[in-house]
């Protein structure tokens, strides 16, 4: 569904992706781990159009999409929802879902959609009212998961959803990660937490210094014996 | 036909008996006349003026005055049987541009003699750059006190003192009514408030009272607060020191406050012709007073060519015709006579002659110099709107045939006739 | 009694400088620009009516129907050629840029219109409406009365539609605007547009109260600026309040004490505010360590 | 002996709990490592650490002096120097310049005299010798690459020559050669008595260089002690790697 | 420890700046044009423009040395531009100085008077960033110029003052004015440079990059701030004296004006906002240009027109302004003479940098 190959990208001064070849299958979820600083959310401007690659190609569904705008991509299907405050905290909830299908101008398919999300989110139902900045964290979260599916997209790229939150809200994120694929959607995600993100994950993707390490299936990573040297170094040996 | 040129008064009376219509078609051929002999070397006059900036508004009319004076100067034989020839640079309100203008007119251009600038803020800088060169400054719209405070010997203002204007009207009002409270409200401004100030010190020697005196910015845009307060004093006789877009709009809020004094003088603004009458509507003009020191229709050496002259050039009537026109004229009229008695074109010399005292006569009325510079023969008129038409009330007695003021001024919208 | 019509007049003024203050606040939220040309802007609007009712014989209010989508056109133009293709320094450039263009638009006025002083003309603009002993001039209320229905519909605009929030979107977030599908490039440029559209408006507001020529201008501007600030950078409403309350005291000031002494107020005022709340009596402290 | 600790610090953004009683003491003279998976607050301590942000309870202390509420600035010239996990250099500077803007001068007439004095240069340029950038010098800072800005920023903040270095990631986009060598140069100033607190997530690095390991995870200590124990401490695995909640709910 | 030595091997870095010779070359052929120009040009027009080029030379690299060096643009310097004009104008007349030469003496106590003067008001002023500085800034300068309206008692209100003119002639009348006012330039711009070179100047430029950062690296910004400002001051008290003494009146309306400060800013952008020569360069050019244009072509109206469509252009060609341009061409042509050695070399082994 996406690939990426030989994709080197960077900010100013040098590339910090140096020769991504990535796939993501249809109907996949695809968790992308590594160690900081290892490229993982420049791998996601790149996919998002935020950043242009400065080499290598980029194809979703059979078509390029290097260098095309966000406006481009989202209309593609491809729908990121950001590291941290991607909300905008003095609009209300309501308002921030629903900017999710401002590419959308038939009003009735907004609505249905919107009406579908209220749904499948619960909680926001009752907050649609309050501001976006009086939520806790895992609720921004969760509305930002709302506001992302609004364009109904084919593929979701999430990065890092349980990132600051606590336990049970995280966990309920990766309830709404697993609630997108048995919708029939693809999702792209990167992950701190890497148990989780493996255990969640049908693909898993090993990112290290701007380059994929290892892939497979998110049990087989989680059970190489070179995730330890990766995340704290230090030889096998000492195993 | 031609004119030789003429030295006194009296011949030049003469060719105004020669009525606006021909000095309107020499004007037109004007330039062509003098050169019919071996072409004069022509005698040139530096004059800066504000064509951008603050001033902009009035700076234009004092150059349509000082062009329509050239040309009906050159008409009647330029000077000293020279063509005269104006040089105008803009100073875009500033005087730091002013300096640098009359430097370059006396020192690079070399001409003959300056006038001046518009404004009593950028005369000063002006008469000072001129003395320097010796050179005098004859001017006719920089009145304010402080340009002849300084001991300057080279300033000469052809128009009737700042000081002065309103006196006539306070003169007239202590002589003729009882003391009773006047509402004030003047523009900061170094010209308009010594007019009011000296009228109220006038007025308050005599025993008027003020019922509200207020000083306004010259940057206010808002004037329906220092209406109201005028308004709210309920005096019968308002004193306003306004300049024309200010004096529009206080008039403008009067309305609107339903503020009706039974005597309204505005120390500008009422002079402006269609500006005036088009600003606040015609109907509402009615006994509305101002002092000026020119008449529009007055038979004054040249005012009824200026008056043809302006009308052909620049279009509209009589009354639409600023202030500025008759007073940048007057300055050349004056230099005209000055520089044509002493015969020759030495400033030294013209200073000298300025200062001795004798009289000159201009559109605005006769002219003699006080020792400061100032003009101490001019009298200051005082004209009202009556059914539409701007005619002088004021001086009572003096030279000019002067209407009956009217003492009580209708309601607001309500002229006889419109 | 006085002091109740100065506030009553400072209200009615207040309305015509907060729609003003609208444009000019709306544009700093969305773009970080201050608008240094508005007052050439206002002066421009003010022109355009005049002429198009001295010339075709309209009602000034009419005549706006024509002059606000010119002047939302030459704002939009503006943004296009001469606000977007600035990269660095983008604050002190872009204010640089306005005030250049503000310089050729006066000019460009100066010789259209000879710098006489003018006036826009309708029947009705010397009446006024009295009750009691409070006077209400008729041109004040009915410029009171579009201001605050335009404000309104800036607010329905602003909050109501989808434009608007991707205004909002934009201000508050312009990465997360980009990323939902906002083109905050377009986004720029119709906010200059109703931010110069709105000078149209505030134009023939001035020039049916006040004289005025090309020059008229920097009287306007200062005034403005300080509006902004005390309500906050990017806030609509704390425009509104802040130009109420400003003009509201300078005016109790110039009855009460003296004219020039209110002017002064008006400013003083605002340094004592930033002495106490350096980010305006409405905006929000948006300094972030890292 | 506690050169620097902090003491119950709790800190809150809106909804998220960065910091929950965080209790942690530094040693003078040690190298500290500060580890923990990404989101358990090691660099929002740094700041409270470092006058940067204002914790809402506990208490921040160095020497036994409380400097909770202290500004930056005090805190710098108290002799914490600290460097940012997203570099904070001064853009449109040169290299060169970067580096002595630290070095202190007291007084209005040093201060008047040229920014760059023989002793401030051999220094500075000591230091960018020592992270190799020594030939960019006349560049502006803005035109480096990322590691080479955290190495800057390393530079500029050892010419100050604090008791106390908090370094936030100084591995991340730095060259392994490099690294080693960084690692060589942090030991020879803790022996001349600089304490070095490190965070960082290059545990070969931490490992290699910390005479002492601690490990935040959710905004709280987890544990303390020699890099050899921690590594090998199940929790610290744990923590990084997550307990997969999908297995909780 | 062979990585150590490696590094400390490495050539002495290439200077990307202009060389010195060139520099103190243009410097000394600079100083020189300036030192003859009047005598040269010996028309007073032409020496006229010389001083009100002087008085803006040394009003700009004044502002320059704190708005140029801290990022903080401040569109209020016309006070103390004001300030220096009234303290010459109510000093001369309260200590009846005779016109002559006597009145200079009034300079340092006008640059005195400022600098004093901008102690409260940075206190004030410094404590707020961006945007509402500018304003700020903007909005104090309507408060000094309505408290000239307003005490007339001191000030004289609108009626302004005046500070009599030397009876000198007028051939040599501006030389005085112009060396004076050169020579306050150059010491404007000798301390714009001394400022630049030293380590106070540095924190300048630091607080300009980024402010919260300086003040974490011990720099006590705020004071290092008011010490700009309070110097930039003191050279815009220099320039309002030589002003007032030269014009000979003084009105609140041009002492305390909102446009001068944008002159001061366009003559700084143009010739290159924070550089030591850049803003003179500017002032130099865009005085002399504009006042030889109103001279020139003053006649006709257009001049606003132009004005701001050259003023947009240079914005729009030149963002930094001539001396950065001249600057990166100089770099960029040192850059490719370094890239063709470098070239050369690489024929032998392959020495790669440390990073990229």
């Amino acid at each position: 569904m996406l690939t990426l190959s030989g994709v080197f990208a960077g900010y100013g001064g040098g590339d910090i992706l140096r020769g991504v070849d990535l796939t993501v299958e249809k109907g996949s979820i695809t968790c992308v781990v590594g160690p900081n600083g290892a490229g993982k959310s420049t791998l996601l401007k790149v996919v998002s159009g935020l950043l242009v690659p400065r080499l290598g190609s980029v194809t979703f569904q059979g078509e390029s999409i290097a260098g095309k705008s966000p406006q481009a991509i989202l209309k593609g299907g491809i729908v990121q929802v950001m590291q941290a405050r991607s909300l905008f905290p003095d609009l209300t909830v309501r308002e921030n879902i629903e900017l999710g299908a401002f590419l959308i101008n038939d009003q009735k398919i907004v609505q249905q959609r919107f009406n579908e999300i209220l749904d499948q989110f619960p909680m926001v139902k009752d907050r649609l009212k309050d501001k976006a900045g009086s939520l806790s964290g895992g609720q921004q979260r969760t509305v930002e998961f709302a506001r992302a599916l609004m364009l109904d997209p084919a593929l979701v790229v999430l990065d890092e959803p349980s990132m600051g939150l606590e336990p049970k809200a995280a966990a309920a994120m990766y309830g709404y990660v697993r609630q997108m694929r048995e919708h029939g959607r693809t999702v792209l995600l990167v992950e701190q937490n890497v148990r989780a993100g493996l255990g969640l994950a049908t693909h898993g993707v090993v990112l290290e210094a701007g380059r994929v390490r290892l892939t497979g299936t998110g049990k087989e990573i989680l059970e190489n014996p070179q995730m330890k040297v990766l995340y704290l170094g230090g030889s096998t040996q000492t195993e | 036909m031609h004119i030789s040129r003429f030295g006194s008064v009296a011949s030049r009376h003469k060719v105004q008996l020669g009525a606006a219509l021909s000095a309107v078609a020499l004007a037109v051929t004007g330039l062509a006349v003098p050169n019919a002999t071996a072409a004069p070397k022509p005698i040139t006059i530096g004059i800066s003026v504000s064509l951008s900036g603050d001033f902009s508004g009035d700076g234009k009319a004092t150059q349509q005055g000082y062009k329509i004076w050239a040309t009906w100067q050159n008409a009647h034989g330029g000077i000293l049987g020279r063509p005269v020839v104006l040089k105008f640079l803009s100073d875009a309100s500033s005087p730091t541009q002013v300096v640098t203008n009359y430097q370059k007119f006396i020192t690079s251009d070399k001409v003959d003699f300056v006038l001046g600038p518009y404004s009593t803020k950028l005369t000063k800088p002006a008469s000072d750059i001129a003395n320097r060169y010796h050179y005098v400054m004859l001017e006719g719209i920089g009145g304010g006190p402080s340009v002849f405070s300084r001991g300057l010997k080279n300033v000469f203002d052809v128009s009737a003192s700042a000081t002065y204007q309103l006196v006539t009207y306070a003169k007239w009002l202590a002589a003729t009514q009882k003391p009773q409270p006047i509402a004030y409200a003047t523009m900061d401004d170094p010209f308009i408030q010594p007019m009011v100030d000296f009228a109220k010190a006038y007025l308050d020697k005599k025993g008027f009272t003020d019922a509200v005196y207020k000083v306004y910015p010259a940057e206010t845009t808002d004037f329906s607060p220092i209406a109201s307060a005028v308004a709210a004093s309920g005096a019968k006789i308002a004193i306003l020191g306004t300049m024309p877009p200010d004096g529009y709009s206080m008039i403008q809020n009067f309305i609107q406050a339903k503020y009706n004094p039974e005597q309204l003088i505005l120390a500008s603004g009422p002079d402006q012709g269609a500006d005036f009458t088009k600003s606040v509507g015609i109907t509402n003009t009615e006994g509305i007073m101002v002092p000026n020191t020119w008449i529009p229709t007055s038979n004054y050496p040249g005012n009824k060519d200026m008056v043809a002259l302006y009308i052909k050039t620049y279009g509209g009537d009589i009354n639409a015709i600023n202030a500025d026109v008759p007073e940048a004229f007057a300055a050349g009229q004056v230099l005209a006579q000055a520089v044509n008695k002493v015969g020759s074109t030495s400033n030294v010399k013209l200073q000298a002659y300025l200062h001795s005292g004798a009289k000159f006569t201009s559109v605005q009325g006769p002219v003699q110099f006080a020792p400061d510079g100032e003009n101490s023969g001019a009298a200051p008129y005082v004209f009202q709107w009556q059914k539409g038409q701007y005619v002088p009330v004021l001086p009572l007695g003096g030279p000019d045939k002067v209407s009956p003021i009217e003492t009580l001024r209708p309601a607001w919208g309500t002229t006889p006739g419109m | 009694m006085l002091v109740l019509q100065a506030i009553i007049e400072g209200v009615l003024v207040g309305g015509f400088y907060a729609l003003m203050a609208a444009g000019l606040t709306l544009v700093f939220g969305v773009m970080d620009i201050v608008n240094f040309a508005i007052g050439a802007l206002i002066v421009l609007g003010a022109y355009l009516s005049y002429s198009i009712t001295t010339h075709f014989h309209i009602d000034p209010f009419v005549s706006l129907i024509f002059t606000t989508p010119l002047m939302t056109a030459l704002g939009m133009f503006i943004y296009v050629f001469l606000i977007k293709p600035i990269k660095t320094n983008k604050v002190v450039m872009s204010l640089l840029t306005m005030f250049a263009v503000a310089t050729l638009i006066e000019g460009i006025l100066d010789i259209c219109y000879n710098s006489g002083f003018v006036q826009i003309h309708a029947s009705y603009i010397n009446n006024s409406l009295r009750i009691g002993k409070l006077n209400f001039p008729l041109i004040y209320v009915l410029s009171f009365l579009l201001s605050a229905f335009l404000l309104s519909c800036l607010y329905l605009v602003t909050y109501r539609t989808k434009f608007g929030r991707s205004l909002r979107a934009s201000m508050q977030n312009p990465v997360a605007a980009r990323l939902v599908g906002i083109d905050t490039d377009r986004v720029s440029m119709i906010t200059l547009g109703i931010g110069i559209g709105l000078a149209a408006i505030g134009g023939m507001i001035f020039g049916t109260t006040n004289a005025f020529n090309a020059s008229s201008s920097y009287d306007i501007i200062s005034r403005l600026l300080v509006i902004v600030i005390l309500g906050g950078f990017g806030s609509v409403g704390g425009a509104l309040v802040a130009a109420i309350f400003m003009l509201v005291i300078q005016d109790v000031v110039a009855v009460v004490w003296s004219p020039v002494w209110g002017s002064t107020a008006f400013y003083m005022i605002l340094m004592l505010v930033l002495l106490v709340r350096p980010q305006g009596l409405f905006g929000k402290k948006g300094v972030r360590a890292q | 002996m506690t050169l620097l600790g902090v003491e119950g610090i709790v800190k809150n953004y809106g909804g998220i709990q960065a910091l929950r009683n965080c209790t942690m003491n530094f040693q003078e003279g040690a190298i500290n490592g500060l580890i923990g998976p990404n989101g358990s607050g090691k660099t929002t301590l740094f700041n409270v650490m470092t006058g940067y942000e204002t914790p809402d309870s506990g208490k921040v202390t160095f020497r036994g002096k409380d400097i909770t509420n202290s500004t930056p600035d005090e805190v710098f010239a108290a002799g914490i120097g600290r460097t940012f996990q997203l570099t904070r250099i001064f853009p449109r500077l040169t290299v060169i310049e970067n580096v002595h803007i630290a070095a202190q001068r007291k007084g209005l007439v040093a201060q008047m005299r040229q920014w760059s004095q023989p002793d401030e240069r051999a220094r500075a340029l000591e230091s960018l010798d020592f992270v190799g950038l020594t030939k960019l010098s006349r560049e502006p800072a803005g035109s480096l690459s990322y590691g080479q800005q955290k190495l800057l920023e390393f530079a500029f903040i050892m010419v100050a020559e604090p008791k106390v270095m908090l370094l936030d990631e100084p591995a991340g986009g730095v060259n392994p050669t490099l690294l080693k060598h960084l690692g060589g140069r942090i030991k020879e100033l803790n022996k001349t008595g600089v304490t070095f607190i490190i965070v960082e997530h290059d545990m070969e690095f931490v490992m290699g260089i910390c005479d002492q390991v601690s490990v935040m995870h959710q905004g709280s200590a987890l544990l303390e002690g020699k890099p050899e124990i921690v590594r090998n401490d199940p929790a610290v695995l744990e923590a990084y790697l997550g307990t997969d909640m999908t297995e909780v709910n | 420890m062979s990585t150590d030595t490696t590094i400390s091997q490495r050539p002495t870095p290439p200077s990307y700046e202009v060389p010195k010779a060139i520099r103190y070359g243009a410097l000394t052929v600079g100083f020189l044009v300036l030192v003859i120009f009047p005598l040269v040009f010996n028309n007073p027009t032409i020496s006229t423009i010389g001083v009100f080029a002087m008085i803006f030379l040394m009003a700009v690299t004044g502002w320059n040395i704190f708005s140029g060096y801290t990022g903080y643009i401040a569109l209020g310097h016309a006070v103390f531009f004001g300030i220096g004009q009234y303290a010459t104008a109510m000093l001369a007349s309260y200590w009846q100085i005779p016109p002559g030469w006597e009145t200079f003496l009034l300079i340092p106590v006008s640059m005195f008077l400022a600098g004093l003067a901008a102690i409260p008001i940075g206190l004030i002023v410094l404590r707020v960033r961006k945007h509402t500085f500018i304003v700020l800034t903007i909005a104090l300068m309507f408060i000094f110029q309505l408290f000239a309206y307003n005490l007339r008692g001191w000030t004289g209100g609108s009626q302004g003052l005046e500070v009599s003119q030397p009876p000198w002639d007028g051939s040599i009348f501006n030389l005085p004015y112009y060396y004076v006012g050169l020579f306050l330039a150059i010491i404007a711009i000798v301390t714009s440079f001394m400022i630049r070179r030293s380590k106070f100047g540095l924190s300048l430029l630091a607080i300009r990059d980024d402010e919260d950062r300086a003040r974490s690296l011990g720099i006590n910004t705020r004071n290092s701030k008011l010490t700009a400002f309070v110097i930039s001051a003191i050279f815009l008290g220099a320039a309002g004296c030589m002003y007032a003494m030269f014009v000979g009146s003084v009105y609140p309306q041009f002492s305390f004006d909102p446009a001068f400060d944008l002159e001061l800013s366009i003559m700084a952008f143009a010739g290159g906002l924070g550089t030591i020569l850049g803003p003179s360069l500017g002032a130099l050019i865009i005085s002399g240009a504009q006042q030889y244009f109103l001279i020139t072509f003053g006649g006709a109206n257009v001049f606003l027109i132009v004005y701001g469509a050259l003023f947009i252009l240079i914005l729009r060609l030149l963002p930094g302004g001539v001396v950065p341009a001249i600057s990166d061409k100089w770099r960029s042509h040192v850059v490719r003479k370094e890239q063709r050695i470098l070239d050369s070399e690489l024929e032998g082994p392959a020495e790669a940098g440390a990073h990229k």
